[in-house]
């Protein structure tokens, strides 16, 4: 998994709390391999799950990504499968992580639902 | 012998930066002057013994003639024995970060684990470590050039990255896995690794890196010649080359 | 209404490009129009929803307050605190920045910037080796060689090609792109990647090796390299050595695609030792692809104040660097601070989701002027003026050019400058008052 | 600030060799923060102990991009010399290159009221005019990089002086400067595309002229600007063996020029690093008698020293080939910084070592110079900060400079055939407190054109710096510790009335002013050089004109020095 900047996730970061901002950045891009053989179609979610945590995002095909590697723009839901680890210098490892990807029908939490759970 | 024990009065939430808890600090001062000993936590200055129980011998004694026992959680507390020249700091459990910072001598001995950068710019003494040891065991401080020039630290666990980067001198003996870029810059130093490690010895100049393991080697290092150590079978290469670096790594024959 | 007004050759606060050609048409306080901005910068220009009143958390729900009285309490919180981090200071102006780390040498705190989830790794290898580095418009009059290497501006920064690099013409580039080569590294095909000459795929984690590759190859060492490094065939390595080697001038650009993966600070140390050593073959320079638009200015101000660019722990009177001991990230994994004022930056969104758990156990004062998932977590929020619409002030381009940010129009919110002092004085008064009843 | 109260300082041994005071004991007077002849109220007593006016230096490298990239690459340097917060100062960090408010207390302390910035190029001038604001206590101001940029070159092929003075004045109020700095002229465009000009003479690339036509053009523009400064030269192949005949090639070139005011056509950089001989490192040696004799004998140029001590120093230069020579030699960490259309910069940490026989070399040059040039006028004491040493070390280089056995137990710690590369051991002459207060004060400020300052004069700056010193009963030769130990920490520092350190204690913090120099010229020449000025923003800068010039929020406690062709030529 790896996360990065997209022009959608930039031009929404000063609204976080927009549908505009939840539709740019609750996503996973995957090969158009990998989305095949997953069985997705548009629209459809996956469930992304590794030791740090789970999240469901919706999947969408990228002719630009190679096989086993999905790209997540950089924000709340990519975090969730990352670790607090900083490696001894300060910055945690937000590209390069394993995960477990499959097809689900579980919604994509929206922000407030994100978050809900936090620090209780 | 002279001995003094350390203990928490409760856990560590903010951590303690106790630097003044070495041998050559405790040895010319009686205990009460040890307890009024200054230890920070965050911005809050305190003396030794509102956070800590001290007992033991009240006469000042030679750092040499000193040890110091540290009972209970010190995961928390940071720069145990910065500096120290002499005498003995045992720790029955864990350490936290810089236990041993530029340890000139003595020996400094950890039951559990110790945090990252321990025994950073160490040049003397010896630091044992039963359990791991975290990032930048035996490296230099940020931008420095040197990180540890003598002394031994031998861990019987795993080590974090950065193990001994710049190393300038002396050994670091790990028994089990090294982090990524294990030697990294190293100028002269002896690494020993039971385990395994990532890219050991990125822009080594000197010294000798010895991997039992299994290690990627970067492609900037020569393959020579198989050597035989204590009946194993070792690949020895030459690097790193992208400085025309002349030191050795050893990597046990088997691993890719 | 009074009439339209064009205000030209505004700075633009969104990116670290901080294009300084914007033209904005004002009309009745309110911004109408914003030409030669990209879709960022508009956006940012045009406005969105905004905070309008401070609040403070009472009985778990935030209600509004006044000025004064968050000031008050964020100041009540700060000095009660054994260690707060004051994080954030990447979108605001180093005027602001100054009276933030001024606070922090006031209240004993650690003070970090955003640089520690993005370029924070550069900043530690440009301690080991260096930058050689330029301004943006060398680049652009000289450069016939650009390579883009884990960054994505045609994404990320999205007029960097037009008036910097790939497609901009200068004195010794008339013809723009037709006159460059563009090599892009990358794990993933990026906008960037179709629009380069030659795009190089290469296997997640392994930039530090292929650089490694490269130097060997530059310097004419190649016999040791191996036949493929990091997913790319050795021929393919030795004809970008070659491409570099015979650049007139070549400028190399980064992003967080090699600051984020495995080797870290190495890959960026391994790259200005390469970036070094080709200029004993050419002229060639390197620069981070810095995203906010004045995280560079945290670090500039923050270097001249205290000695150090980032993670700077005031705790003990005297600043203290370190990152992985003294960054936002590490202090909050391991729970090492009871305290936190976030500025100018969303860290509940932007950190991982085990770090932004500890900012939920402690009380954090947040000043921003939108709402955003640290608002969720926090027990004073303290809406503020944007700068470089409703504040001027300065920034650093990602090239360390100071430029000054306009005011457009006008806003009844308070600056983070304002409201960074609001909370000093309140700080000087309360400890005052301790002062005055202990004795 | 307040507190700008009067003060007599009593019967201090008081130098003051601009206004003929050579050691005379005598009263003080200060009323609003500038020198009286009468002030009642704070009476300061410095019976018996040596009284100067506030040091001056007018060659350090104090603010701006490259000595924050000095910071920002050396955590290792920052860690030294810390100091925490206290009551009156924030805290310090570094001891190359310190964090500004440091730099302020630093030079408080040792008795040092101004310093000047010695290379700032004009896009980057807004950034170092917010460093020299955090610099508190001192006045300051910043020289303008002019030696490779695209105008200035264009104005010179041209032969158009009257542009090219336009040109001056306009990027000296564009950074809000206040003089003509010349880097290794050309070679910053040179560097461009990785190469470097070799001499006077080498045409510079891509722009049909040389470095001497640069350098001429620019002494011509000052003069005919009237400026308070001369031009500002560090010379072409500074930092190389066999340099000193580029040195006398570029002084010739200037010597017919007339300054338009009572001071030198030239002040040249660090000299120290321009006085070299041999062909290579291995047969390197001192050519600084051939200088010293070319300054005796001629009366157009100043210099200061740019003296080198040993330990760590951080080189930091608009001369950006020089830094890339130096990282290579050193195989250390090395930045760069191009900045578009007018200059290169780098630089580089160092550590000078005493058995380096290169190093000792060095070194000895730089005591050379000041002991071999009779006039004490011509010779400012500097170690270029942080290029040749910090500007803490000033003590240790006036006490070598005073004193023959002190030169003598330092050079028994170098390497042995230092006496075969230089002249130094011969040198028996040992500096008197006037020639001190010449070179550390009276002629900075000469050399700047600083009317108020280097001088205790009435209506001069009050600022003041006394000593725990008796000139009349210490022996600067053989007392050469104890004189170290006093010049460190002076007993007081006055800064424009306020006593600012006390004994190395910081009594007061407040700003201090930043100096720059606007210039008139003719509005017919500002037009023609608009037009080429908006022609160069609209095609290569990567910024528009109108976000240019330094503002003038930048400089809340500015002091601006008319010159320019309107202003009379003034008569001292």
């Amino acid at each position: 998994m790896i996360s990065g900047r997209t022009l959608a996730q930039g031009a929404g970061c000063e609204s976080k709390m927009s549908p505009e901002f939840f539709k740019a950045v609750a996503i996973c891009h995957l090969s158009e391999k990998d989305f095949k053989s997953l069985g997705l179609s548009e629209g459809r979610n996956v469930l992304l799950k590794n030791e740090f945590g789970q999240v469901v995002l919706t999947a969408k095909a990228d002719a630009g990504l190679p096989d086993s590697m999905v790209f997540i723009p950089m924000g709340p839901w990519a975090n969730v499968i990352v670790g607090k680890e900083t490696g001894g210098c300060g910055t945690p490892h937000f590209k390069g992580l394993e995960v477990d990807v499959a097809a689900t029908n579980s919604p994509v939490l929206d922000i407030r639902e994100l978050f809900s759970g936090m620090g209780a | 012998m002279r001995s003094i024990t350390i203990t928490p009065q409760k856990a560590f939430c903010i951590s303690v930066e106790a630097e003044n808890i070495s041998p050559d600090k405790f040895a010319p001062l009686t205990l009460s002057q040890i307890k009024s000993l200054v230890v920070w936590q965050g911005n809050r200055q305190k003396t030794l013994s509102e956070l800590f129980v001290v007992e033991g011998d009240d006469a000042p004694a030679k750092a040499e003639e000193l040890t110091i026992r540290l009972i209970g959680d010190f995961s928390q507390v940071k720069r145990i024995g910065e500096g120290m020249t002499a005498g003995v700091v045992l720790a029955e459990e864990s350490v936290g970060m810089h236990a041993g910072n530029n340890m000139l001598g003595g020996l400094l001995s950890i039951s559990g684990s110790a945090d990252d950068w321990l025994a950073r710019e160490m040049r003397g003494g010896k630091v044992l470590v039963m359990g791991n040891a975290g990032n930048y065991v035996g490296s230099g401080y940020r931008g420095e050039k040197c990180g540890m020039r003598g002394g031994e630290i031998e861990v019987r666990g795993s080590a974090g990255a950065f193990l001994g980067e710049h190393l300038c001198g002396g050994s670091i003996r790990i028994a089990g896995d090294a982090g990524d870029f294990a030697g990294a810059a190293n100028q002269g130093g002896t690494i020993f690794i039971g385990g395994s490690t990532y890219l050991p010895g990125a822009e080594m100049s000197k010294g000798t890196i010895t991997v039992k393991g299994e290690a990627k080697v970067l492609p900037s290092f020569q393959k020579t010649e198989i050597v035989q150590i204590d009946g194993l079978a070792f690949q020895k290469y030459a690097g790193d080359l992208v400085d025309n670096g002349k030191g050795e790594l050893l990597v046990g024959v088997g691993s890719s | 209404m009074s009439e339209a007004i064009i205000i030209k050759d505004a700075v633009c606060s969104f990116c670290g490009c901080l294009c300084d050609d914007i033209n904005v048409e004002v009309e009745g306080g309110m911004v109408k129009r914003v030409r030669h901005a990209c879709r960022l910068g508009s956006s940012k220009i045009m406005g969105h929803a905004r905070m309008e009143s401070p609040m403070i958390r009472k009985d778990g729900k935030l209600a509004a307050a006044s000025f004064q009285e968050a000031y008050d309490r964020a100041a009540e919180i700060l000095l009660a605190a054994a260690k707060p981090l004051l994080y954030g200071w990447a979108s605001t102006t180093c005027e602001a920045q100054k009276k933030g780390i001024l606070l922090a040498e006031e209240v004993g705190g650690v003070l970090d910037s955003t640089a520690t989830v993005c370029h924070g790794p550069s900043v530690i290898g440009i301690e080991e080796k260096g930058l050689p580095g330029a301004t943006l418009g060398q680049v652009k009059n000289r450069a016939d060689t650009i390579v883009f290497w884990g960054c994505n501006p045609a994404e990320a920064h999205p007029r960097h090609s037009l008036r910097y690099s790939s497609n901009s013409c200068g004195r010794f580039t008339p013809k723009g792109r037709e006159g460059r080569k563009i090599i892009v590294v990358d794990v993933r095909e990026t906008r960037t990647a179709k629009n380069a000459d030659k795009f190089v795929r290469i296997t997640p984690g392994s930039d530090y090796e292929v650089i490694s590759a490269l130097r060997m190859l530059v310097a004419g060492k190649g016999e040791t390299v191996p036949d493929e490094v990091g997913g790319v065939l050795k021929a393919d390595l030795a004809d970008i050595a070659a491409t570099l080697k015979a650049a007139r001038f070549g400028a190399v650009f980064f992003g967080l695609g090699i600051t984020h993966s495995r080797g870290r600070y190495k890959n960026i140390d391994n790259a200005l030792s390469l970036v070094a050593e080709l200029n004993s073959h050419t002229k060639f320079v390197i620069m981070p692809m810095r995203g906010h638009y004045n995280v560079g200015g945290i670090g500039q101000v923050l270097a001249w104040s205290s000695g150090y660019p980032m993670s700077v722990d005031f705790t003990r009177g005297l600043p203290y660097f370190n990152p992985g001991e003294t960054a936002a990230c590490d202090l909050l994994a391991r729970r090492d601070v009871d305290a936190a004022l976030i500025i100018a930056a969303d860290a509940v969104s932007n950190f991982p989701r085990a770090t932004a758990a500890a900012l939920a156990d402690i009380p954090v004062i947040q000043i921003d002027p939108y709402e955003n998932p640290t608002t969720l977590h926090s027990e004073v929020v303290i809406p503020c003026a944007v700068v470089g619409v409703e504040v001027e002030g300065t920034a650093y381009r990602m090239d360390g050019l100071a430029l000054r940010l306009r005011k457009l129009v006008d806003c009844s919110l308070p600056s983070d400058e304002e409201i960074l002092r609001g909370i000093l004085e309140s700080v000087h008064k309360q400890r005052q008052l301790t002062a005055n009843g202990g004795a | 600030m307040g507190g700008l109260k009067e003060m007599i300082i009593k019967g201090g041994i008081v130098y003051d060799p601009a206004n003929g005071i050579y050691g005379e004991e005598m009263d003080l007077f200060i009323d609003q923060g500038r020198m009286a002849l009468q002030a009642k109220g704070e009476e300061i007593d410095a019976r018996g102990l040596l009284v100067m006016p506030g040091g001056v230096d007018a060659h350090s490298h104090i603010a701006g991009k490259k000595v924050n990239t000095g910071r920002i690459m050396r955590p290792d340097d920052a860690r030294q010399g810390t100091e925490p917060r206290s009551a009156v100062c924030r805290p310090s960090t570094g001891y190359t290159v310190p964090n500004c408010y440091a730099m302020g207390y630093r030079y408080a302390r040792m008795g040092y009221t101004t310093a000047f910035e010695a290379a700032t190029p004009i896009l980057e001038a807004r950034h170092t005019h917010e460093e020299l604001e955090e610099i508190p206590i001192i006045d300051k101001g910043a020289l303008t990089l002019f030696g490779s940029n695209w105008q200035v070159k264009e104005c010179v092929r041209d032969k158009d002086l009257a542009k090219l003075a336009a040109n001056v004045a306009w990027g000296l109020c564009a950074a809000r400067g206040y003089g003509v700095k010349i880097v290794n002229p050309g070679g910053g465009e040179a560097w461009g595309f990785g190469a470097n000009v070799k001499g006077v003479n080498d045409p510079v690339p891509n722009f049909d002229v040389t470095p001497a036509e640069i350098i001429t053009g620019l002494a011509q523009a000052n003069e005919m600007l009237n400026l308070p400064h001369s031009i500002h030269l560090h010379f072409n192949n500074l930092g190389k063996p066999g340099n000193y005949t580029t040195a006398i090639e570029t002084l010739d070139l200037l010597k017919d020029i007339k300054p338009s005011r009572m001071r030198q056509v030239v002040h040249v950089a660090h000299m120290q690093f321009s006085a070299y001989g041999g062909t290579s490192w291995r047969d390197f040696e001192s050519k600084a008698p051939v200088i010293a004799d070319y300054f005796n004998c001629h009366n157009h140029a100043t210099m200061d020293m740019g003296q080198l001590l040993f330990g760590s120093a951080t080189t930091m230069t608009a001369d950006a080939p020089l830094e890339y020579g130096n990282a290579r030699l050193t195989h250390n960490k090395w930045s760069n910084h191009d900045i578009e259309l007018e200059e290169s910069s780098g630089v580089v940490p160092m550590t000078y070592f005493r058995k380096m026989l290169v190093n000792a070399v060095q070194w000895a040059i730089g005591l050379e110079l000041a002991l071999l040039v009779n006039d004490p006028w011509k010779v400012l004491m500097t170690t270029d900060h942080p290029n040749g040493s910090p500007f803490v070390n000033y003590p240790e280089v006036v006490t070598l400079l005073m004193s023959k056995p002190k030169r003598d137990l330092e050079m028994a710690t170098l390497h042995e055939q230092l006496p075969k590369r230089t002249t130094l051991a011969g040198l028996e002459r040992e500096l008197d407190w006037t020639d001190i207060a010449i070179m550390t004060r009276a002629a900075p400020a000469r050399v700047l054109g600083l009317a108020d300052k280097g001088h205790l004069g009435p209506g001069a700056d009050g600022d003041v710096s006394i000593y725990n010193l008796r000139p009349d009963e210490v022996d600067t030769s053989l007392d050469h510790a104890l004189v170290k130990k006093a010049l460190a920490n002076a007993m007081y520092t006055i800064k424009g009335g306020v006593v600012v350190s006390k004994e190395g204690r910081i009594l007061a913090a407040p700003p201090g002013r930043t100096f720059w120099v606007d210039a008139t010229v003719p509005q017919a020449d500002a037009d023609r050089l608009m037009i080429d000025l908006e022609e160069k923003f609209a095609k290569y800068y990567s910024i528009q004109i109108a976000n240019y010039a330094v503002q003038d929020a930048y400089l809340p406690h500015a002091n601006v020095i008319r010159a320019g062709l309107s202003v009379p030529q003034e008569v001292a």
